[in-house]
């Protein structure tokens, strides 16, 4: 058994409670089903275009588009959300934001009614497995699901850690079953 | 002065005495009584402020990310607590996470606690009990912290052991409530955590009036001198003498010694971490290596002749690396006798003989013996150092060969740099992507561990990186202490009326991502929109480690004054006492607030009027917990960078929740919104850009002034603007009337209030506090 | 008595006084004074007794077991510390786990001196500071381990508060060292850890002598009285008020009411815990409930009217669970504050009125007016209980048919009790299983909170065994406190002779495997075995609650002297003071050894020469670690249960190392091999069998005379025979001379020993310390 | 994801070294590389008996038969052994054994050398599991394996958790192998 499977930083072992691996592809089809989605865009998304070649905030606006979902993100990566349009933003930070997500009386930004799942994406490794943590302990009921590079196991549902093309193709993938479908 | 009552022998009916001395430590001098009347908690128990805490924690309650899903305390566990489940005592996560939280703020506070006791008791015993608190001719209030939470005004050194045994006291019971089937509620453990961070506040001031005192160290002064810092700072051509840790005991002996032979000026005294802002706070000739993520590069460089390790902060691996490279070692403390036979009862000779024929680290615990025999070996050592022991740069690099691309180094690298791919870059001569590294590690060597091939890289990181090792030399200014009482008085209004927008203070450990320019870009920022802006320990350490474009440190570029567009550095950890001591002296100085055993009023003071907000960018240590707890608990509000998510715990609020921003309006009793102001208590950002919005943001106080809020506004808005590309969705939450817009904004702001259907509301007198109600109608 | 010198008004050229009392504690009586000298170290700071640890632990290195393998202590981490990977702060594994030593024992010690200073501030209050220390007219050395460690030898209460300062400061500076970046070697850590246990017993003799003396707890007196211990012994038919946790104070003040008002006999007062074993010394008619493993049980069962809580092993769902079958709860403790709301400055009659109406659980930081809420409301309350609220047996027995034998429970179950078979069992209308588990449970609750189909495992345990509760009616002796001088002086020579073979003490928390009957049987083994057993604390309860083939309890069977074939119950865990006092006070009887500050002449003593060892086999909380660790300190070997293996550390020798068993002869300076004896200084036993026979193994002292060693040696080969099935590996090992062979033993013996390549040895007069050496050749 | 396959315990969380899981027959062919065995007897042996059908101390003695192993074993248990004349055998408690199987330099109860593989087996889980911690972290080069019914991960290799069945058939399956490659 390898360790690399459980997470991505070394010392990150958690269980017993962990994020089921989802391919990108089911992550697709596990994100269709949702009602009301929102979109936590993370502070390493811009840094992500450079690294390993894929474009977060698109990513998160084509997801957010195709869902009718609303996109969280604090400051410098919002700024990159600025031409688009057609999706609803908050500006805010992690923090604050899963400070609303996990109360279960909450009724999203908009006041419609609770978010049914919560995709992160784009986030500082460790801090962003924290503020999985927070949920995973504290609102048990919130559906979370990480889109990330890195396998997130204090997430509901979680891609595996992937090589860079692995990820960008996958999220295409994904994507594209979303955009087909639709 | 104190009053010394001596019986040599007494023999009585009644009773036998023989050698009794009675000092009588808090007699009051004729004619210099503190009229200040007593509050109602003064030297207060753990359950004293409860009542204030819960006011407090019901706004901001304890936001917890547990950093594991299981509880390891007790023999029942390991227990798990996922998701609700209790554990064998009955404990579930929240309570958990409250106790973690606990505990993190105990070990802070009793690190500061023992360091207080440590040098209060080395001053004591060379100065004196009687020798005076004197921390400047321009501060009355020489102990804000002590005649707030102890109630007594401090005139010697004598009168600070008081305070030692109330914070001994304290500790111990806080320390208690840690153990299994003790305290039971998530907000019972925070209260006790705030206690213990109040608690740590107030041994820092312990700690620091006593050496200001004592040791002549700045007495608030704005204009201290400029000294070298940085790992190329240092004239490897001297004998080197390194200081590691908190005590600026054992370092100041050397410079003793080393001035009372006339040879201070062959000798290189340096330091890392707080010792080294208290070492130049002592004598401007001391040079500062850089903050804790210099440790290990510097030791490992083995440029040093002696090590000399005192408490706090000194890694736990520093001994063997330094005689790996052939440093000797002295251990000076009680806290870290790291194993090292202990000498401190030999001579000095015997030492020195010691350390550099056949017991190369020792322990020595006696000050003044200490920096005779550092000096002395030292210079003795220096000739047999082959300057930078161990392995050239090219056979460090020559490793990189092995190097598979496994990553496992990242993998083990707490802010996840990518180390691996930069290593094997090397490997085909590209040292460019490990001198992008360097800039960015915090010095951990967590690779080095985790490095299957054993490829040492950290040294590899600093091997390809000697050009810009030798370039770290940089200017700071000496920790200047004390907030001076005139400061305080020109800027006390102007900060409570807002047209200062704010203090912001820079503190913490240099455990950060992004290295230390984020940390610099910050503080240029905010000082340039002149805000106050103040730093201590190793944040001031790193501000001091990034040019502008001209070529200025931060130090160069800005004065050192309390008072707006200034960048006052006050010096180590300890020194953290007198930003938090500024804004209880605003409270005293400008508002006449009584301060003595007046905790409650003072905090409400601060929480709703002054806009002081801290940055601890880094905070790796269960001390930098302790402390921003403690400004917690007087109503100033602390931003962590990231990795202070890993301390488990933040004190949010929720803007939306309109019932939680109702304040007392003083004047006439009334409940009254007062606005998110400040919107958290402890909030972890995750960017740069965050942090600098939510400064922005946490500076604003309900009692601003319509000009104060404009300012404040201001620049909120416009950093709003220049960082997330928007309008804040929170504009309307902050303007009570239009007189609080800027004129500037007022076309972009007023469509946006109408739209979101904001009304206009009085600014009140604002408190949390019953009892501050003037009148009630 | 203590001198009291007033000053109301001083106005005198130097300095002015107001209201000044001088109190003068230290006074020596004339014609008492303590003509002792002092020793080398009396209020040992941090480091004062490293050297004695250093000798100690290069005998007993620490044997460390990790419960996790990474560290999450800072922000740096969480760090990875695999086999030998340093963690961010440069700390390995090994270090690490020194650290949660220290923490372990000082969280411990934390919680002793501040339940000591709870007492004792509450007699102090109640009795005043000259109330005299008095335990017994047959105790001439009223507090052996104050005039070890302390060196001064309290006369009256206010003496205490001395050695409580002192408690406080040493708990700071050693919770200090926990911190990151502080102590980095092992035997560092662990040489902190020896002082926070020595400190930890320190407490429990401040805390024991204060109540006893002040209180009227017996003092030292064998027979005192047979009270009722168990479930069922609770008389459901009055109103109940149930005392859970470690300090007096509130029961003592609940019982001082009701004795006031004349209703005592109506009003049943019982305890759980350590409080209920000193209710029984403060009254007979009291009753013990049983040890921690029944407090969830007999809290669930809603016979408690009202539950007091104090301080110390109270379960965290503690108050849910009371509240959610109807008991009222008062907490009465700053530890403990519980979340509740603070009603002490309130009147009894509005208490009383909260707790009955809309405020069903409150705190009262005052015991005197616990006492009499506690009181009026159980009365009050009683009536409208329906007695055992909640379900009835059925309904709790009808969820098991939701039970899918997923076996959550058997997997969260800390002692993997195989529950989940047995519930499922009870689908099947099949009991029985689910009695025997019963027999075993600790009552931790673990399985509720892993049971996917929400079944009330714990309750449903309970529910069937309905008979067996009622059935659990029981006698314990009342803890007696202190060992008699008398008693000593009359064991003192048969003890260090060996012809006592040992003195075991059954120590510790009711966490074990096995149920309470494993510990009755070894107990009972050695009683037999003519052994001196002593007991405190919930191990004592436990011993309680078994009775042998004739029906009856051990306490009924055995005398309570403290001498051979006795068991001696002490009390409440800071009762623990007495037996490590006893053997403290050997050396000072028998032996004549000075104590006054003498620690490491007298540690000496007791590892060479006296037989003693802890059975710890349960041991849950840290405050079991620390005393342990305090007793290991002083030579007493301790044997931990199977659980204890999760406090991660044991002490080991290593029987086979010559080397490491050799001693200075102090008739000639010479170094001469001593055996292995003790051989462990705190060991882990898997299992019960494995546990006596070490027990009688570790009795064992190179001093031991022929005579003595014969019957130690007897009792350890038959033990061996009779568990292992053959002699002793190491017998060879232990004979000295023939002379040490038990004569019915000899040819058995011999010939291994000869087998063996065994040679005679002399027995030397044994230490470890170079200035015990009385004349060197 | 199931948490199963990395403990027993619940809360028995570990990583990122965890041990192999083997087959019964793969331990049974790794078993018979050793050239020093030793194996450790723990103190729940004969309750496994009455609990799974399994004789602990049987299946020990034919492993150190086979392979010329040592046992080493604490009261009680030890006893079972009388009959056993064959096979060496130590009287010694589970922490004693193992504080010697810790230290590199030691030379074994004969004195003829380090135990190139160390057997654990009818332990009681959790000590077992510190014990098997305790070689992890500071007997690297130790190599361990668990025949336990739970997977012991702290131990080099180790079965899976299995039922008690497939436990007895497992280890008669490997005991068979042994004998028969003899
Ligand atoms: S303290 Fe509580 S949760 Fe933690 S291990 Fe002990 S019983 Fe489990
Ligand atoms: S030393 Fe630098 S690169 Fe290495 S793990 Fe630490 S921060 Fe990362
Ligand atoms: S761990 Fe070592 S081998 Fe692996 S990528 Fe890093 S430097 Fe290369
Ligand atoms: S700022 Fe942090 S790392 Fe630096 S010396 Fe202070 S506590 Fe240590
Ligand atoms: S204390 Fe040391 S080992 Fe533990 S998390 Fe911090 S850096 Fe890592
Ligand atoms: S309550 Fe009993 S059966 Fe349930 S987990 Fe605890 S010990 Fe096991
Ligand atoms: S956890 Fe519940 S369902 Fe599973 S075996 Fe135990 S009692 Fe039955
Ligand atoms: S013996 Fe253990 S469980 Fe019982 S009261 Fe004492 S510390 Fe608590």
């Amino acid at each position: 058994m390898s360790a690399k499977i459980t997470s991505y930083e070394t010392a990150e072992i958690r269980g017993p409670k962990l994020a089921f691996n989802l391919t990108p592809e089911n992550c697709g089809r596990m994100l269709m089903r949702s009602k009301r989605l929102l979109v936590v865009v993370g502070g390493d998304a811009l840094k992500m275009k450079v690294a390993d070649g894929v474009d977060v905030p698109e990513v998160a606006a084509r997801l957010a588009r195709n869902l009718g979902g609303t996109i969280v993100a604090s400051p410098g990566v919002f700024k990159a959300f600025q031409s688009v349009s057609d999706v609803k933003l908050i500006n805010m930070g992690l923090e604050d934001a899963v400070n609303r997500l996990k109360d279960e009386s909450w009724k999203g930004f908009d006041g419609m009614g609770a978010y049914d799942m919560a995709v992160f994406i784009g986030g500082l490794y460790y801090f962003q497995s924290m503020m999985l943590s927070t949920l995973k302990h504290f609102a048990p009921n919130q559906k979370t699901i990480s889109l990330d590079r890195f396998y997130h196991p204090n997430a509901t549902f979680s891609l595996e850690n992937l090589t860079p093309d692995k990820w960008k193709a996958g999220l295409d993938a994904m994507l594209q079953l979303l955009e087909a479908k639709k | 002065m104190a009053t010394k009552i001596s019986i040599k022998e007494l023999d009585s009916q009644f009773a036998k005495i023989r050698g009794l001395d009675l000092v009588i430590g808090k007699v009051v001098e004729a004619g210099e009584e503190w009229s200040e009347p007593v509050g109602p908690t003064p030297y207060p128990d753990i359950t004293a402020l409860r009542g204030w805490d819960q006011r407090i924690l019901a706004r901001y309650p304890p936001f917890y990310s547990p950093l594991s899903d299981f509880c390891e305390f007790c023999t029942y566990g390991k227990c798990d607590l996922t998701a609700g489940k209790q554990g064998a005592c009955g404990i579930d996560m929240e309570a958990h996470q409250g106790k973690w939280s606990l505990l993190t703020c105990v070990m802070g506070a009793a690190c500061h606690a023992t360091h207080a006791h440590h040098i209060v008791e080395y001053l004591i015993k060379k100065y004196g009990e009687d020798h005076p608190i004197d921390v400047g001719s321009e501060v009355d209030i020489e102990a804000p912290l002590i005649r707030l939470i102890a109630g007594i005004k401090p005139k010697k050194l004598g009168d600070l052991k008081e305070v030692l045994t109330y914070l001994d006291n304290q500790v111990t019971q806080l320390t208690s409530a840690t153990a299994t089937g003790q305290e039971q509620s998530p907000i019972d453990y925070e209260s006790k955590a705030l206690h213990a961070g109040m608690l740590d506040n107030l041994a820092l001031e312990v700690a620091d009036i006593a050496q200001v005192s004592a040791l002549g160290l700045p007495k608030g002064n704005s204009d201290t001198p400029l000294v070298e810092i940085g790992m190329g700072a240092i004239d490897k051509s001297k004998p080197v003498i390194l200081c590691v840790g908190h005590n600026v005991a054992p370092g100041s002996e050397v410079i003793n010694y080393l001035e009372d032979k006339g040879t201070y000026g062959s000798v290189e005294v340096a330091g890392i971490c707080c010792t080294a802002h208290d070492l130049t706070r002592y004598s401007k000739n001391a040079k500062i290596v850089g903050p804790i993520s210099r440790q290990l590069m510097f030791v490992r460089s083995g440029i040093a002749d002696i090590l000399i390790i005192d408490q706090e902060c000194v890694r736990a691996d520093v001994v063997d690396e330094a005689r790996s490279v052939g440093t000797r070692v002295i251990a000076t403390s009680d806290q870290i006798c790291a194993g090292l036979p202990d000498l401190t009862d030999k001579t000095p000779d015997e030492i020195v003989k010691a350390l550099l024929t056949d017991t190369p680290a020792v322990l020595v615990r006696n000050p003044a013996k200490v920096g005779e025999v550092a000096a002395r070996a030292a210079i003795e050592a220096a000739p047999q150092r082959k300057s930078e022991k161990g392995l050239k740069d090219e056979q460090v690099l020559a490793n990189t060969s092995r190097c598979t691309l496994c990553r496992e180094c990242t993998e083990n690298c707490p802010i996840n740099l990518d180390i691996g791919y930069a290593v094997n870059a090397a490997k085909k001569s590209n040292l460019e992507p490990l001198q992008k590294i360097f800039q960015e590690c915090i010095g951990c060597g967590r690779c080095d561990e985790a490095c299957p091939q054993s490829i040492p890289v950290l040294s590899t990181i600093n091997a390809a990186s000697t050009a810009k090792i030798k370039e770290e030399k940089f200017t700071i200014r000496v920790g200047r202490g004390p907030i001076r009482d005139t400061e305080i008085r020109n800027v006390g209004r102007p900060i409570v009326m807002g047209e200062i927008p704010g203090v912001i203070a820079f503190v913490g450990c240099s455990n950060y991502p992004g290295g230390n320019e984020d940390l610099a870009k910050m503080a240029d920022e905010f000082a340039k929109r002149r805000y106050i802006v103040v730093t201590s320990g190793c944040a001031a350490s790193d501000l001091a480690r990034y040019r502008d474009e001209n070529g200025q440190t931060l130090y160069e570029k800005y004065p050192g004054d309390f008072d707006a567009g200034c960048i006052v550095n006050t010096g180590s950890c300890v020194s953290n006492a007198h930003p938090i001591g500024a804004v209880i002296k605003i409270a005293s100085i400008f508002a006449k607030r009584n301060l003595r055993g007046n905790f409650e009023e003072i905090s409400d003071y601060i929480l709703n009027r002054i806009g002081a907000v801290a940055i601890a960018w880094g905070s790796q240590h269960q001390k930098a917990m302790a402390i921003a707890t403690g400004a917690n608990r007087l109503g100033v509000p602390v931003i962590l960078g990231p990795q202070g998510v890993k301390h488990r715990r933040a004190y949010l609020g929720r803007s939306e929740d309109n019932e939680k921003w109702m304040v007392l309006n003083a004047r006439d009793g009334k409940k009254v919104y007062g606005g998110p102001a400040p919107e958290h208590l402890l909030y972890v950002a995750e960017t740069i850009e965050e942090t600098m919005v939510m400064a922005a943001r946490l500076v604003m106080r309900p009692n601003d002034t319509p000009k104060g809020r404009m300012i404040k506004l201001s620049n909120y808005i416009n950093l709003h603007k220049q960082l997330y590309g928007t309008m804040p969705d929170d504009v309307q939450r902050f303007v009570r009337a239009e007189t609080d817009l800027p004129v500037t904004m007022k076309d972009d702001v007023i469509p946006v209030l109408k739209e979101r259907g904001w009304k206009p509301i009085e600014i009140p007198d604002p408190t949390l506090l019953d009892r501050m109600v003037l009148r009630r109608e």
